[in-house]
């Protein structure tokens, strides 16, 4: 069965290490945080300037000057720091993030992704995305393997204006695990109880199928 | 003499030679840590043809999305927008132009622009619609693109406490922009929460030192959240 | 786990995987707010080959000067040298390699590198020996330099403050280069004078983020003082 | 008579206005601070990264972190801030500093300035004085007229490597104060006692003499 919302972020937050710097997009990438593994320290940079968000407020700590990335109110934890723009896209750029978690529409077997814009529908912006993936290393897209209308958004072009170009090598969906390799998907794991047919059927760029493709496993 | 007295009373004095025309870089991001009154002040003077440079442009009714009521902007330079219908209206009536730029390269235009920095490489946007019509080229056998700085006519900026010498510090997360706003102004005008004694402000806990800053005014905020989100 | 704990409590360890022919950027000024334990520590594991990027070189017998007497510099990055007999006896004996750059231009070097920004254009040097060999551009009618980033393998940095998660916070203007050198190093090393417990330091007031920095140790400081001028 | 050192820092002292931001360089410019007219406040900048330079300290506030870019011991003054050296060179290049005192070899029609490096000498480097004269609109520079051996300092071309290039539109000599425009010299004011004459034969570029050149004043 495709993997909900929870599990995704679940599956994503399989990935966290000990002592890493991450940034999560708005979305799926957001609920990661509800899910790091007992015992290990992350620390959540929010590109508004924020290093070290913590939860949302309580009533009585709520405060106008204290926000995140989405625009919510949040805290800062013990530890944290607060910076200009400029230094938290220094940050981002200079490749100093471990690992960041954003949304897509559509990404290709050459790493590209498009996650800002559709074509001839009102454009809000890229904010920070442009950023987070041409800085980082490390990035996981998290999405949907195909549209509602049963469209693939694993492809083996962009067909949307892109957010960044072959900056993407690890993609979780709903149905599966996949890395990009050498202008490929290489399909890693899947979702509990879906078979390969299913996913092969929703990729339209090329993917590789190993032949021992496990699935996921959730504490 | 003045000195470096930079504290003026009203805000008609804070805003005084802006026209229409011009370019005006804001500080802020969605509504935190915006110059909200600085902004009323442009709205009550009805400058038109502004260009504006700010991540966001406010929401319907607050920040800069009350200067869209009388159409007083012409451009925007921002990297979301769209948080308003009457934004959405304007746009797509072709009354306003828009140049979206990826966030972290418009703080650092902000950045380049009040350095003297004219302009420098990043590999943000680098094959996407960013890049048109842009120079790219290859460092270390990567791509980056060359992005040109930003400079404005007037910078206005949102502090927490000021020093009648105008240098300032900001409240947590509502720094964000504000700093890199204040050095790419002709003239900078930072209206502030406190102002505080000369001296006050420890000086390597400084964010904006005054030599950027032309005008300090002390206001009172009405500080609007976008999304009040809490705990139960 | 060990999460973000950064300390550690040799300076062995401190700089454990120094190897020859590595770049090390340093902090400092003079002898101002330079990390004087960790270069001790450079010159007792008697590393050779280096480039060491600073400001300056220190003096006979204190700061990166004492690198010079068993030459494990190679190359020097600096803006003004030759404060002391050894680097001018070895600079002319051609045991030592010297690119002088701009004060400026060399700060901002540094923080390109640890921003991602691999060049950038400025006036500075514009028509001087410093422009040989490097492109010049027009923007708004005047000719710039386009001048690289620096980056390190180390970044070796004096603090004031630091906390176990590696936010710092510097004393006066032993702040100079050391901030902009955290950012610029593969893996960074940061001395200071006092460990403080996490949450101390105000968020908003913290000069080197953590996220810049790998290690952290506290050590105790001669600070040596170049030119003592005092007032009768 | 030249003008003593002391009354060449006093000369330049008359260019300062009330709300300046300075930059004094090392030798003679440091002097213009003990200079400032009665009543009013200018601020000076040093490159290390202080902005509001105060007097040296005593022997009991003397302390090791607090230094000028001459590399002496200072005190800030109320209403300082101090920042990095990215930061300070930052307003410098931004061309936020009012003006900006140095010495120099030479200085020639075109602007252009010759003052950190003399060939077959050693070299200690420009240390921030090319980022200064590109970074400044206004900008004085204080040195002899001529050298010991009478040699002038004011040339048709530099003949030292450069500091900066046609960035120089202010020079007082102890003899003169002159100003650069359109390729030549202007004297715009000579020293007590000094002969047109004599400016003249120790003036190799182009210099152009008015009808009238008022001898400076002190008060």
């Amino acid at each position: 069965m495709a993997l909900s919302r929870e599990q995704m972020a679940q599956r994503v937050a399989q990935e966290l290490r000990d002592g890493f710097y991450v940034n999560l997009g708005i979305g799926i990438p957001t609920l990661v945080a509800n899910y790091v593994p007992e015992g290990m320290d992350v620390m959540l940079q929010s590109e508004n300037g924020l290093l070290g968000m913590g939860a949302f407020p309580t009533e009585e700590t709520l405060d106008a000057d204290m926000i995140n990335a989405g625009k919510q109110t949040v805290t800062a934890v013990a530890g944290a720091s607060i910076f200009s723009s400029a230094e938290s896209f220094a940050m981002i750029r200079g490749g100093h993030v471990d690992l960041t978690v954003l949304g897509a529409f559509e990404v290709d077997v050459n790493g590209n992704i498009a996650s800002w814009m559709i074509p001839n529908k009102l454009v809000k912006g890229m904010g920070g995305a442009m950023d987070l993936v041409a800085g980082a290393d490390n990035i996981i897209v998290t999405m949907t393997h195909a549209s509602k209308s049963g469209e693939s958004k694993l492809l083996s072009n962009c067909s949307l204006p892109l957010t960044g170009k072959g900056c993407i090598k690890k993609v979780l969906t709903d149905l599966a695990w996949l890395e990009i390799e050498n202008g490929c998907f290489v399909l890693k794991e899947r979702a509990p109880g879906v078979s390969i047919e299913e996913i092969k059927e929703k990729t339209a760029g090329e993917l590789i199928v190993p032949d021992h493709v496990p699935e996921m496993t959730f504490a | 003499m003045a000195g470096f007295d930079k504290v003026v009373v009203s805000y008609e004095e804070a805003m005084s030679g802006l026209e229409d025309g011009m370019t005006i870089i804001a500080g802020g991001f969605g509504l935190c840590g915006i110059p909200e009154n600085l902004i009323a002040e442009i709205k009550r003077r009805q400058t038109k043809g502004l260009t504006v440079v700010s991540n966001n442009c406010g929401v319907d009714g607050f920040g800069l999305g009350i200067l869209l009521e009388d159409k007083q902007i012409k451009k925007m330079i921002a990297s979301y927008v769209g948080e308003n219908a009457l934004f959405e209206q304007q746009l797509l009536n072709g009354e306003l132009e828009v140049d979206l730029t990826p966030q972290g390269t418009l703080a650092e235009k902000m950045r380049a622009g009040g350095a003297g920095i004219p302009a420098f490489y990043t590999a943000t946007g680098v094959g996407t619609p960013v890049a048109e019509g842009k120079e790219t080229r290859s460092f270390h056998d990567r791509e980056y693109l060359l992005e040109e700085s930003i400079t404005g006519d007037f910078a206005i900026v949102k502090g927490w406490k000021a020093d009648r010498f105008g240098n300032v510090i900001y409240r947590h997360t509502a720094q964000n922009f504000n700093p890199l706003a204040a050095t790419a102004g002709k003239i900078t005008v930072v209206e502030v929460e406190e102002i505080v004694e000369v001296g006050e402000l420890e000086p390597s806990q400084i964010h904006t030192p005054g030599i950027y800053v032309d005008r300090v005014i002390q206001g009172s905020f009405e500080k609007r959240i976008e999304k009040v989100t809490v705990r139960s």
